[in-house]
């Protein structure tokens, strides 16, 4: 018998002794702990997949009951299937790689127990949200999650703009939340109940309008949480956090609860076909959308960023496709290689010193051999090169799009294109060419073109001021790009572990990982698609050319950027710009809100009508009370008598009125 | 009323109004005192026999309706009278220390 | 014998309760007050309420009522004064008392009539719930959350009655 | 009818051993406190002063009461009578005995009985909660003292004496609430009965030493509180002659003074049988009688008769001659009583109980030979500060440990 609530229990003791002792630990102690609690909890996973034939017999097990009031009956439930398991060995796989990863990278931090006391309480929350057998435990890792998101964006709490990055990725996160509440207050009274297995298989049997209306507020959950249109304005901005939240947060990980979600509502979902063709549209516009930003960045976690946003419309595009498995499958060589390229642009960023804009590094090849490695294993995969894992899942997608509708597949094969052209964009301006970085008088003005993400990274190990790091480190960042002067240097073994780890995964993960193949029980294959090779080829080709392109652009001939540049003009601007998006929102909502509030409620409401109201109900008071004052003779007896007057003559209106009679 | 019948019946016996009217009657004397009186300290004490005629009426309501819930409101009343007590006879003396008197006719400073 | 030690008892304590109106001292007041306590708890034990006659005496006539007699004898209190007036309470005052009496005992006697079939008859021994077993388990689940909120209450009066005694200090 | 005329006889009698109990208390404790001294006490009338509280009481009653002119009259002379009232009634919930029953006989052609009686006068179903009850009455007749005196000094003994009872009854309840939460009945019978029994053979089922909460610290707050609701050393502050000129009672005399030391004598015997049959297993013997305890009371009888005989043969004065004999005839005609078959089972219980009061009421006394006297604030801060938490952290430790086993 396993006890699947080891699984997160075991990362929120670690949470518990770092959050509470952890200032009082030394850093071996808290890595030790924190790192042994997700390895342990990998281990108990891969033995509870072992036992229970990488769920092909489903566990279930019940704890206690957590809320019995009337109808409602929600027990503290965990359920391990084959689904479940995909997510498991991905959370606690790839967060164990993170976090050993995270011991190396964040090892001159200040604060550093906190950081690895949120990543456990991480850690709880997801696996709370992977393994809950209902829907309300799965709210509550769904919101467990934000708030560590929240807490980790804003880890370095003293400067401004992480702080407002948390905040955004919190208020936006709030909108997707109301739509999954409303979701489950729908489910509940539809189904009578927020079982996954009561629910949906009774979810056949309802109306499909009901059905259509839960799965659009859970897409607006899932946009939320997911990075999609129009609610993925925070992820960009969640850069800010340290570079491991990046991978094992906003790539790999908390970001594909909402694919998770859908995938898990399947049986909702391929009841409500308009549903699904929004979610397919939502996923679609997201990716190629995402990736035309994703084109003009030159803060390298930007690029990431963006590339994440789109790959996560991938997903959506093959659940909205009816692909559910193969949104699971690219979920998983997704987490692999994204996390891949957000460790490894850490380790670039590490070797910079801290430096994140990619106009400023360049031939790193030499430094670091073993990141320009795993970079390119990344970068490989995330293109659709044959034979790596993105391939295979890549193509799932699209070929299960093309099978819904012809012109879907045609703008994914468009995306893939530009995502192979902005990842190797990426990596040929950060490994070939010059050392462009390192030269006096332009480590001022980069602040602009994104934003500082970097001071995370304001150390190095053969630093001159290393000890006072301690006490400035968000703050040193001017200090650190003069300091840095022309010598990146590769990342220590600790970092590099876990990336040739992920690297082999990334490359061989499609042929070790058959996912669809592991959940035809769950979702059934896809039918043929006519002309698959055909399709194949496509895609291969828009990857082979966006790579090519790249090369071409900016290894062979590098003034050819610029003149683009300069023919797009306006366009280039808007894009690089972000399609001014938060600009849009804060026009159309943030703004309106506060002008209405101030003006309406403020002024109008609250001075007027309430204001008016107490100074009128004071006014008409005094008067009355002047009238009245008369009977106050400041004599406690006269009082008393009114008192036993008043209370007979209320005895006699009630017994004259019947109160009396029998 | 036959008297012959109402003796008949208190030879079993006693008529759980007659409880009640004793209730009735004292607390008709602990409003009269509260009314006449000028000692605070009485006025007080008139309060607290208030307070036990409503408590005999709770305890004969509950008799006759062979529940203990009357006793409970009575021990809750007790309660609050306690540190009622506790409280107006701090409050008294503070008064008795101010002003020096303990006619309730002469503390009137609220008045107008 | 119920009949008699309810009209004796009655009779005991509505001749204290006359005499804490009448006196003239807060003394024999607080006294007389003492014995209508005394007297309503052997009412009580009439009733069947065992545990609260014990607590009748316990709380109000050996601890509230030694409070009233202590702080009329600290401040020396004498007979009282006949300053002041109220007109309301001279012209109102009784024919109030009086009609709040007539309902009263109105109503009493329309819902609980002395005789015929309605009539509901006290008899000592018929009721046997009123023991400490009985109070506390009612207290302690029924009436749990008033009782906490009554510790509470007396919480706050002990430290209104602390704030108050400070001044008396200083 | 049969009820009363065996309540009256039982009443004669309590009130008669009783009544010489607490002339007697007045003797030991002058004895007592003279041993302690060093001294040799009353020893002029009677053998050894046994006469002396006969002396005593035949002076008070014939002196003269002085009516002082300035008092409140009607309270001055009912204030010790209060006292005695409410000292005395008491005693008459107290069972001091197992019972006894007398099978039917004939007699006179008529046939009587069985009868049966258990030593009591009233079997209270509350009966602690009674006691406490009557014992918080009893301040009024102190208050009244102190008050009608129309006395500075009385005035101020009668409020320390107030403020004193109200506030040591507080650790006091609580300190009796600890052992009936495992005893688990109001009723003082059944509260010595249940402490009847032997853990491992022979420690007794008593609260002090039960499993699971010992009710050790119960028992001394309880006796703590007992001296100040007793008005005893080191608690005497209401009578304190050095300070108060004798306190409440500085304008009392001949009867209504004597009153008073009654009360406060039939009150000690009251709190020393309630401790002992809360804390002391009120009659159950100390070791079982399988190991011998029936054989104490004799034994201890038989030695004084031989003692009494021992020195009547060589007599220090000339009428010890005659009376230190007539003493061991006693004591071992008691003795042989006391070994009776027919008479142990009624004997026994009444012989523990008793000679655990005798005890508890010797440690009132050696007290007030042994220590002086509080200052009024040490007394309320003792109270409120030390003792109140101290009952309330037993009580809730009791019930703790209570709940837990149960």
């Amino acid at each position: 018998m396993q006890n699947l609530w080891l699984i997160p229990a075991l990362p929120f003791i670690g949470f518990l002794i770092n959050g509470i002792l952890g200032r009082k630990l030394s850093k071996a102690v808290v890595s030790a702990i924190a790192v042994l609690s997700v390895v342990l909890s990998f281990g108990l996973v891969v033995s509870v997949g072992l036992s229970s034939g990488w769920g092909e017999h489903p566990i279930h097990q019940h704890y206690f009951t957590w809320i019995r009031s009337g109808g409602v009956d929600i027990g503290w439930d965990f359920m391990v299937d084959k689904l479940t398991m995909i997510m498991l060995m991905v959370v606690t796989g790839i967060g164990s790689l993170i976090h050993i990863y995270a011991t190396g990278y964040m090892a001159h931090e200040e604060g550093y127990y906190r950081f690895f006391a949120y990543l456990n309480l991480f850690m709880f929350f997801m696996l709370n949200l992977v393994l809950g057998a209902n829907y309300l435990l799965l709210f509550v890792g769904w919101e467990g999650v934000g708030l560590c998101s929240y807490l980790l964006i804003g880890f370095y709490f003293v400067k401004k703009s992480a702080t407002t990055a948390g905040n955004k990725a919190f208020i936006v996160n709030r909108i997707g939340d109301f739509g999954f509440s409303l979701a489950m207050f729908l489910i509940f009274i539809t189904f009578g109940s927020l079982d996954f297995g009561k629910v949906l298989s009774a979810a056949p049997g309802k109306p499909v309008e009901v059905l259509t209306a839960i799965a659009l507020l859970m897409l607006l959950g899932a946009t939320g949480k997911s990075a999609q249109i129009p609610l993925y304005v925070w992820l960009p901005d969640a850069m800010e956090g340290p570079t491991p939240v990046s991978a094992l947060i906003h790539a790999a990980t908390m970001v594909t609860a909402g694919v998770y979600m859908c995938s898990r509502s399947a049986a909702i979902f391929l009841k409500a076909p308009i549903a699904m063709e929004t979610v397919a549209i939502v996923g679609l516009a997201t990716a190629v959308f995402a990736a035309t930003i994703g084109l003009t960045q030159y803060d390298i976690k930007k690029v990431f960023a963006y590339s994440t946003v789109s790959q996560l419309g991938y997903m959506f595009l093959g659940v909205g496709v009816g692909a559910f498995s193969a949104g699971i499958w690219h979920l998983m060589t997704h987490a692999f290689f994204k996390a891949l390229l957000f460790m490894g642009a850490g380790s670039v960023i590490h070797a910079c010193g801290g430096e994140q804009d990619m106009r400023k590094m360049g031939g790193l090849k030499k430094y670091t051999p073993w990141t320009c490695g795993v970079l390119a294993c990344a970068s490989l995969a995330i293109a659709g090169v044959p034979g790596t894992s993105g391939f295979f899942s890549k193509d799932a997608i699209l070929t299960a799009a093309y099978g819904h509708a012809p012109w879907m597949f045609w703008v994914g094969v468009v995306t893939a294109g530009m995502t192979a052209f902005y990842v190797w964009r990426a990596f040929w301006m950060t490994f070939w060419g010059e050392y462009r970085g390192g030269d006096a008088g332009h480590s001022h003005d980069h602040g602009h073109a994104h934003t500082h993400g970097h001071d995370d990274h304001a150390h190095a190990h053969n630093h001159s001021h290393d000890h006072d790091h301690d006490h400035g480190h968000s703050h040193s960042h001017d200090d650190h790009g003069h300091d840095h002067h022309g010598t990146p240097h590769e990342s220590p073994w600790s970092m590099l572990a876990p990336l040739v780890v992920l690297a082999f995964l990334s490359l061989a993960g499609g042929f070790l990982f058959n996912v669809p193949k592991f959940l035809e029980s769950m979702f059934p294959l896809h039918e043929e698609v006519p002309n698959e090779e055909m399709l194949m080829g496509v895609s291969i080709f828009a990857g082979l050319i966006g790579i090519a392109l790249s090369y071409f652009m900016y290894v062979a001939n590098k003034e050819l950027p610029g003149k683009i540049r300069k023919a797009l003009g306006g366009i280039y601007t808007l894009v690089y710009n972000k399609y001014f998006v938060d600009e849009f929102y804060d026009a159309t909502v943030v703004r309106p809100i506060i002008e209405g509030s101030t003006e309406v409620l403020w002024h109008g409401l609250d001075q007027g009508v309430i204001d008016g109201a107490v100074n009128g109900a004071g006014t008409g008071s005094r008067s009355i009370g002047g009238v009245l004052k008369h009977l106050q003779s400041g004599n406690i007896r006269s009082y008393a008598t009114w008192v036993v007057v008043g209370a007979v003559i209320l005895l006699i209106t009630v017994g004259m009125n019947g109160g009396l009679i029998r | 009323m036959d008297p012959q019948v109402l003796m008949q019946t208190l030879g079993k016996g006693v008529p759980t109004s007659w409880y009640l009217a004793l209730s009735a009657v004292l607390f008709t004397i602990g409003v009269a005192g509260f009314i006449l009186r000028r000692n605070i300290i009485t006025v007080f004490m008139c309060i607290e026999l208030m307070l036990n005629a409503v408590n005999l009426s709770f305890i004969a309501f509950a008799h006759e309706h062979r529940q203990v819930s009357g006793h409970l409101f009575t021990f809750f009343v007790m309660v609050v009278a306690a540190a009622e007590a506790a409280v107006g006879l701090a409050i008294i003396l503070t008064v008795f220390k101010n002003r020096s008197t303990l006619n309730i006719d002469e503390i009137d400073s609220l008045k107008n | 014998m119920d009949l008699f030690f309810f009209l004796l008892f009655a009779f005991i304590a509505v001749a204290c309760a006359v005499s804490v109106v009448l006196q003239k001292h807060p003394i024999s007041c607080a006294l007389s007050l003492v014995g209508t306590m005394a007297s309503l708890a052997v009412l009580y034990l009439l009733l069947g309420a065992e545990f609260i006659a014990m607590v009748q005496v316990i709380v109000y006539a050996g601890a509230i009522m030694v409070l009233f007699v202590f702080v009329i004898m600290l401040l020396n209190a004498g007979e009282e004064s006949s300053k002041g007036r109220s007109w309301i309470a001279k012209i109102a005052g009784l024919p109030a008392l009086a009609a709040l009496l007539g309902i009263l005992g109105y109503a009493m006697l329309t819902f609980y009539p002395m005789v015929g079939p309605k009539a509901s008859l006290v008899h000592f021994g018929d009721f046997t719930g009123g023991g400490a077993k009985e109070i506390g388990t009612a207290l302690f689940t029924e009436y749990l959350l008033p009782f906490e909120v009554t510790s509470i209450l007396i919480l706050i009066a002990i430290l209104g009655a602390i704030v108050l005694a400070r001044k008396e200090i200083d | 009818m049969e009820f009363l005329i065996i309540t009256s006889i039982k009443l004669a009698l309590i009130l008669f051993v009783f009544m010489t109990t607490l002339a007697y208390l007045q003797w030991v404790e002058r004895k007592v406190i003279a041993h302690v001294q060093v001294r040799m006490g009353p020893s002029r009338v009677g053998p050894h002063g046994l006469l002396q509280p006969l002396a005593d009481v035949i002076k008070l009653i014939t002196k003269e009461g002085v009516l002082p002119p300035h008092v409140n009259t009607f309270y001055y002379l009912a204030a010790p009578f209060l006292s005695v009232f409410f000292a005395l009634i008491s005693i008459s919930i107290i069972p001091f005995g197992t019972g006894v029953e007398i099978p039917a006989f004939h007699m006179g052609g008529a046939t009587y009985g069985p009868y049966k009686t258990m030593f009591e006068l009233a079997d209270a179903n509350m009966g602690i909660l009674l006691v406490l009850a009557i014992s918080s009455m009893g301040v009024y007749g102190i208050a009244l003292a102190g008050w009608s005196s129309n006395n500075k000094y009385a005035l101020m003994g009668g409020l320390r004496s107030s403020a004193q009872m109200i506030s040591y009854e507080l650790p006091m309840s609580l300190a009796i609430a600890a052992p009936l939460l495992s005893i688990g009945s109001l009723n003082l019978r059944q509260i010595s009965d249940a402490q009847a029994g032997y853990s491992l053979g022979v420690i007794p089922h008593w609260a002090i030493f039960a499993f699971p909460a010992p009710q050790f610290f119960s028992f001394i707050i309880f006796m703590i509180a007992a001296f100040a609701e007793t008005n005893r050393i080191p608690f005497d502050l209401p009578e304190a002659e050095n300070e108060l000129v004798a306190g409440f009672h500085v304008e009392y005399s001949s009867m209504t003074f004597a009153s008073f030391f009654m009360a406060e004598y039939a009150n000690m015997v009251t709190v020393c049988s309630i401790a002992t049959l809360l804390f002391l297993g009120g009659w159950q013997p100390l070791w079982p009688a399988a190991y011998g305890s029936n054989f104490v009371a004799p034994l201890i009888f038989a030695g004084a008769g031989a003692i009494c005989m021992l020195h009547g043969m060589n007599p220090a004065r000339p009428f010890d001659r005659i009376t230190l004999p007539v003493f061991g005839v006693i004591f071992f005609g008691l003795a042989g009583l006391m070994a009776f078959p027919p008479t142990v089972p009624i004997l026994m219980p009444m012989f523990w109980f008793l000679g655990k009061v005798g005890f508890l009421l010797f440690v009132f006394i050696w007290i007030r030979a042994t220590l002086p006297r509080f200052r009024y604030d040490q007394l309320m801060g003792f109270a409120w500060k030390f003792l109140f938490p101290v009952a309330l952290a037993n009580l809730l430790i009791t019930g703790f440990l209570v709940a837990l086993v149960s």
